[in-house]
């Protein structure tokens, strides 16, 4: 059993409408020192491919067909406890 | 000053590179008088792109009626207006977002329905409706699924945040559009007359001003090469350039807007769409027959390092240009601070007729106004139709081939068929309630919303037949009025006026001119005959990918008025009230939805348009209606009387029933599934019948006794058999939901 | 009704859309003064009672409701509430008050991943709430929905006390009145569509009243919401 | 400048059917291994606030006040590359 954590964020570039009206808000609860948010997707899963390389190409998959959409948004993705 | 000129002079590279061709690009160096510098030469693509330019389009939209006694703002500014009395009037217009919605369904629908809403409130007119008409590929594909499913929710996340009710709509799924889907959307505004603002600059010494988003590096270049271009296996490459939108800034755009509006703090304000900064300051201009001066330095921005260039060509969403009396500015100001909208002073109107760009000290474009809104390359040209018009038209399939059509596996197929099934998976998902004024919401032939303060309402429909205009252009985009207008009619509603979407294929391609050339023509006739004028409109070519040109498809977003008291709503009457068919028998199957459906062709010619037969219906149910003689309607279109009586059987409650009875003798093939214009069923009570079909027959119209409604749920066709309706309902109900529930790809 | 009529504030959030729609139904309350309360005030320009509209206050970006209700004006609407006076939340009101914790509980995206837009049958659990006192108990009415995040979810405890104390004032159910999948349009638990405060003073509902003001647009179901408010502010 | 990321989930025990319907999704694309699959928010920033246990502090609040909502979610929350 693999843990796996996809990471999915708009293309840099990209209007980010939640992410500017929520950095507005924080300001405005008097966090000024706000800077570049933004608002992604965090997806977690268990995958039954104990092969490490093998399970990483499947997740690489999943992300490309299914997970983002590859027109507006990039991704990352980490298993078990390794770094992104 | 330096000037223009500093930049690298331009190649031929450069000029083909642009889209431009030799003789645009000698035609440009004549207007300016010498050499523009390579950022005056992208401003040139753009503004004679025909997207911005309309160079292929113009001369033949001149063929189209554009006035009456009703219109008060006809084609030339942001939206139309028509008088709808009270001292009030409509403001509406169609908009296509076809090839963002190919490459980025969601985005791409929601941007146009973005855009569709800032047309009608820059004309200081509140949005009160949407409506949508898409088209797709065959669901069956999995990629076709994606974008349908996307380009709905698009739609519906965008109107649903700004709280516009989506009222009315169509969806039609055709291999012919699978490449490249339409995504067509219009919006229906009111206002009082005295509000009716343009997007003029106004006077000079005005200053200038972007209201609303910060400036990004969004759709550079989508309006030229987005929308004049084929989609091809390179359109990968124009993604980077994907627009996204935010609705909840255009609300408050719409509200500040509004505002700036009534307080008469502006003089001309104008949505910064395609082309952005440089077709909004250049067509206020133009209006005003000024100059205008802009520093793109004061721009603001959301990326570091944007240049001039991309400045000016960016179309991030949610923008406008505002020109205004600089004495009102603190005025503009406040308002703008309100509403948590970014306002800033970027330039101002001149006397000199001159578009000058500037950057901090240094002149990056001088191009006289004209050059870029007037000076247009216009293209027209005569040419003889396509080979394929006459083997399509020929291609009728015989006789005996249509007497083996089993009726009733017929009429379970054209019920299955996604084109004809109850699109409910579709309209669930927009809000159509908002505003409480909606009176006959989606499932009706013509949407229905209340005009606040009145006794009226709005009747509002869009339509179009891209097979019917394949087969026959002129044909074709006569019908497509006539069936807008039959839809009105069959809520008891007058029309007004219409706004078109004119979706074909390469202007440059002589098939495809001549497509559009005829259908203008067939749509031209119609308003003439319907006394319906264009007040507005939007012409996409280029819809094409790598299988060829979508069908030629003009859509027709009609509006009209109807007295609340005497409308004509679905669901009406009961047991033992007649179903009367108004017009004449179905006879003819060229082009038809049974011949598509089930024998999987499209061939043939469709049925003849007559244009007084459908005026004279109209008048005569209006009429029927205002006399309360009519129970409920619905109009004939696709698939014919069968389906017709089916569907005004399904907007009953569910324990009624529908016999549908056939003339003695009569082919039942034909008569079951033509698909002959003027024509409209209507369920008026036994006492009635005599006067009803009397009336009909002053008209001149023929009228016969089609069926009556009956308590049990059954659809009976005498002499054929019966079906439980609870079967037939949950085909026509349960083919969408059922084949989106298949699985997706986004590629 | 006698007497200067009773003002009532209908609070605007920068993405508010049904503030018309809601302004509208009350004024057409005789005896009612609607008011509009700006989202940047203090004041509540002395209001007897208020109503929180529907819409997509801030976009609904993050969560709906989640930071209209940090807006200047709801301290003074929680103030407001937590004194006992009448505070009615729809759609994205309703939201914004658990949010703001005035009712318990949290509204999810609905089941189906996608809006609903359509007329909803209701049975009015509770005629408690001055809201409903001008309903039958187990009468049922029709609102349209229209939402796409109306999941209500609690707390086992916390719905049972709900239910205990007849707090669920509207649930979901189909034409015939009974609960089933199909009648709940979003995936509420026990079909919960509006409740209360343990006062009845606090009312959120998902369905639009304000949208069943007048028979011409299907239903006028909801016009004694707004009489039961006059009637609480007064 | 110190470098924020705040990861919300629906808590442990609610329903998640946007993360059921990707797991079906996933499945019936081949990926069959997939199980526990949940969506949650990824939200990053940057946060002008050198002093270490500061910046902790407030985003903390951030998550507690406004990020997530605690009826229903959990949070956790990174700064810099250290671990969640
Ligand atoms: N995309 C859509 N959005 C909203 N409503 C739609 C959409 N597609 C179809 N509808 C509604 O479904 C009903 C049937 O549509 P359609 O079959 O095109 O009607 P007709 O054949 O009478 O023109 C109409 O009320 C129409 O408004
Ligand atoms: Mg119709």
């Amino acid at each position: 059993m693999t843990r796996v954590e996809v990471f999915i964020q708009l293309k840099p570039g990209l209007l980010d409408p939640q992410g500017e009206t929520l950095a507005h808000a924080l300001e405005s609860l008097g966090h000024e020192g706000v800077t570049e948010l933004r608002v992604g997707k965090w997806i977690t899963f268990r995958l039954d491919e104990p092969d490490r390389t093998a399970a990483e190409r499947e997740v690489r998959e999943m992300c490309e067909r299914l997970l983002a959409n590859p027109v507006i948004e990039r991704f990352q993705y980490r298993l078990d406890g390794d770094g992104p | 000053m330096t000037t223009a000129l500093a930049e690298r002079p331009v190649t031929e590279g450069d000029v083909a590179a642009h889209g431009l061709t030799p003789s645009e690009y000698e035609r440009i160096v004549e207007l300016l008088g010498r050499e523009p510098g390579l950022t005056e030469l992208g401003v040139f693509s753009l503004m004679w792109s025909e997207h911005c330019g309309y160079k292929y389009s113009r001369a033949r939209l001149a063929e189209l009626p554009t006035e009456g006694p009703q219109v008060l703002q006809g084609p030339g500014e942001n939206a139309g207006a028509v008088d709808v009395g009270d001292g009030l009037a409509v403001v509406f217009k169609m908009e296509s977002h076809n090839h963002p919605s190919a490459v980025e369904p969601y985005q791409g629908a929601a941007t146009g329905v973005g855009g569709i809403l800032r047309d009608v409130f820059t004309m200081g007119a509140r949005p009160i409706a949407l409506l949508d008409s898409l088209r797709f590929g065959d669901l069956d594909d999995p990629h076709v699924r994606y974008l349908f499913r996307n380009v709905v929710r698009g739609v519906g996340d965008y109107g649903n945040c700004v709280g516009v009710p989506t009222v009315g709509g169509e969806v039609v799924f055709d291999d012919a559009y699978r490449g490249n889907p339409l995504v067509n959307a219009m919006c229906v505004g009111i206002l009082r007359h005295e509000e009716l603002t343009g997007a003029s600059a106004g006077d000079p010494g005005n200053a200038v001003y972007v209201l609303g988003s910060a400036t990004g590096r969004d759709g550079i270049h989508g309006a030229s090469l987005l929308a004049s271009t084929e989609l091809g296996d390179d359109t990968v490459e124009s993604r980077p350039t994907v627009q996204v939108g935010d609705p909840f800034t255009e609300k408050l755009l719409l509200e500040a807007t509004l505002e700036l509006i009534a307080r008469d703090v502006v003089s001309g304000i104008q949505d910064m769409g395609a082309a952005g900064l440089t077709s909004s300051s250049s067509e206020m201009a133009s209006r005003a027959g000024a100059g205008i001066e802009i520093d793109v330095t004061r721009v603001p921005r959301r990326e570091p390092g944007m240049t001039a260039y991309e400045v000016l060509l960016s179309e991030s969403q949610e923008r406008m240009l505002i020109s205004a009396d600089a004495v009102n500015e603190p005025e503009l100001m406040e308002v703008a601070a309100r509403w948590d909208l970014p306002c800033t002073r970027v330039g101002r109107v001149t006397d000199d007729g001159v578009w000058r760009i500037v950057e901090g000290d240094s002149v990056v474009c001088e191009i006289p106004v004209r050059a870029l809104t007037e000076e247009v390359p216009r293209y027209v040209r005569e040419v003889d139709p396509p080979a394929y018009v006459a083997a399509v038209q020929a291609a009728m399939p015989d006789p005996a081939e249509l007497a083996a059509i089993d009726p009733w596996a017929a009429l379970e197929t054209l019920l299955a068929a996604p084109t004809i099934a109850s699109k409910r998976w579709v309209w669930e998902q927009y809000d159509h309630t908002v505003r409480a004024s909606t009176v006959a919401a989606p499932g009706a032939d013509a949407a229905i919303v209340r005009i606040r303060g009145t006794d009226r309402g709005l009747a509002l429909v869009v339509d179009g037949n891209g097979r019917w205009v394949y087969c026959d252009p002129r044909r074709g985009g006569a019908l497509a009025v006539a069936e807008a207008a039959r839809n009105l009619a069959a809520v008891g509603a007058r029309p007004l006026a219409i706004t078109d979407c004119l979706n074909f294929g390469n202007p440059e391609k002589d098939g495809v001119y001549w497509q559009f050339v005829e259908a203008i023509r067939g749509i031209a006739e119609a308003c003439h005959a319907l006394d319906t004028p264009v007040v507005s409109g939007n012409v996409s070519f280029y819809n094409e990918s790598s299988r060829g040109a979508i069908h030629p498809t003009p859509t027709i977003g009609m509006v009209g008025v109807v007295d609340l008291e005497h409308a004509i709503l679905p669901g009406r009457g009961g047991p033992g009230d007649l179903v009367l068919l108004a017009g004449a028998e179905g006879t003819h199957l060229g082009a038809s939805s049974l011949l598509r459906e089930i024998l999987g062709r499209t061939a043939g010619l469709p049925p003849e348009v007559d244009l007084q037969a459908e005026r004279r219906l109209g008048d005569a149910v209006r009429e029927l209606a205002g006399a309360d003689l009519v129970r409920s309607a619905h109009d004939l279109s696709d698939g014919g009387l069968s389906v017709a009586a089916a569907e005004l059987l399904f907007a009953h409650p569910a324990g009624i029933g529908l016999d549908l009875e056939l003339p003695s003798g009569a082919d039942p093939v034909k008569t079951l599934f033509g698909e002959d214009g003027a024509r409209i069923l209507l369920v008026v009570a036994p006492e009635r019948e005599a006067v009803v079909t009397r009336r009909l027959s002053d008209h001149g119209l023929p009228v016969r006794i089609a069926g009556r409604l009956t308590g049990t749920p059954v659809f009976r066709v005498p002499g054929l058999g019966e079906r439980p309706r609870p079967d037939l309902e949950a085909l026509w109900e349960g083919t969408i939901p059922r084949i989106m529930q298949r699985t997706e790809s986004s590629r | 009704m006698t007497g200067t009529p009773v003002p009532i504030g209908v609070v605007r959030f920068p993405g508010t859309n049904c503030d018309q729609d809601v302004f509208d139904a009350v004024g057409s309350v005789p005896g009612t003064r609607p008011v509009w309360l700006w989202h940047k005030d203090r004041d509540l320009a002395g209001v007897r009672a208020i109503v929180l509209a529907g819409g997509f206050a801030y976009g609904d970006y993050l969560r709906a409701g989640a930071i209209a209700r940090f807006s200047p004006i709801m301290e003074e609407v929680i103030r407001f509430a937590e004194a006992g006076r009448p505070v009615l939340g729809i759609c994205n009101g309703f939201q914004i008050l658990t949010e703001a914790g005035l009712l318990p509980g949290a509204l999810m995206r609905n089941d189906r991943l996608t809006f609903i837009s359509r007329p909803q049958w209701l049975r009015i659990e509770s005629t408690a709430t001055p809201f409903t006192r001008h309903y039958r108990s187990g009468e049922r009415v029709r609102f349209p929905v229209a939402h796409g995040e109306g999941n209500y979810i609690a707390e086992p405890e916390v719905l049972d006390r709900l239910e205990a104390e007849g707090r669920v004032v509207f649930r979901y159910v189909d034409a015939a009145g009974a609960t089933t999948k199909e009648s709940n349009p979003n995936g509420s638990a026990r079909a919960i569509a509006g409740i209360a405060d343990a006062t009845g003073n606090i009312l959120g509902l998902m369905p639009h009243p304000d949208r069943a003001m007048d028979a011409l647009v299907g239903s006028d179901d909801g016009v004694r919401v707004f009489r039961g408010l006059l009637e609480a502010a007064a």
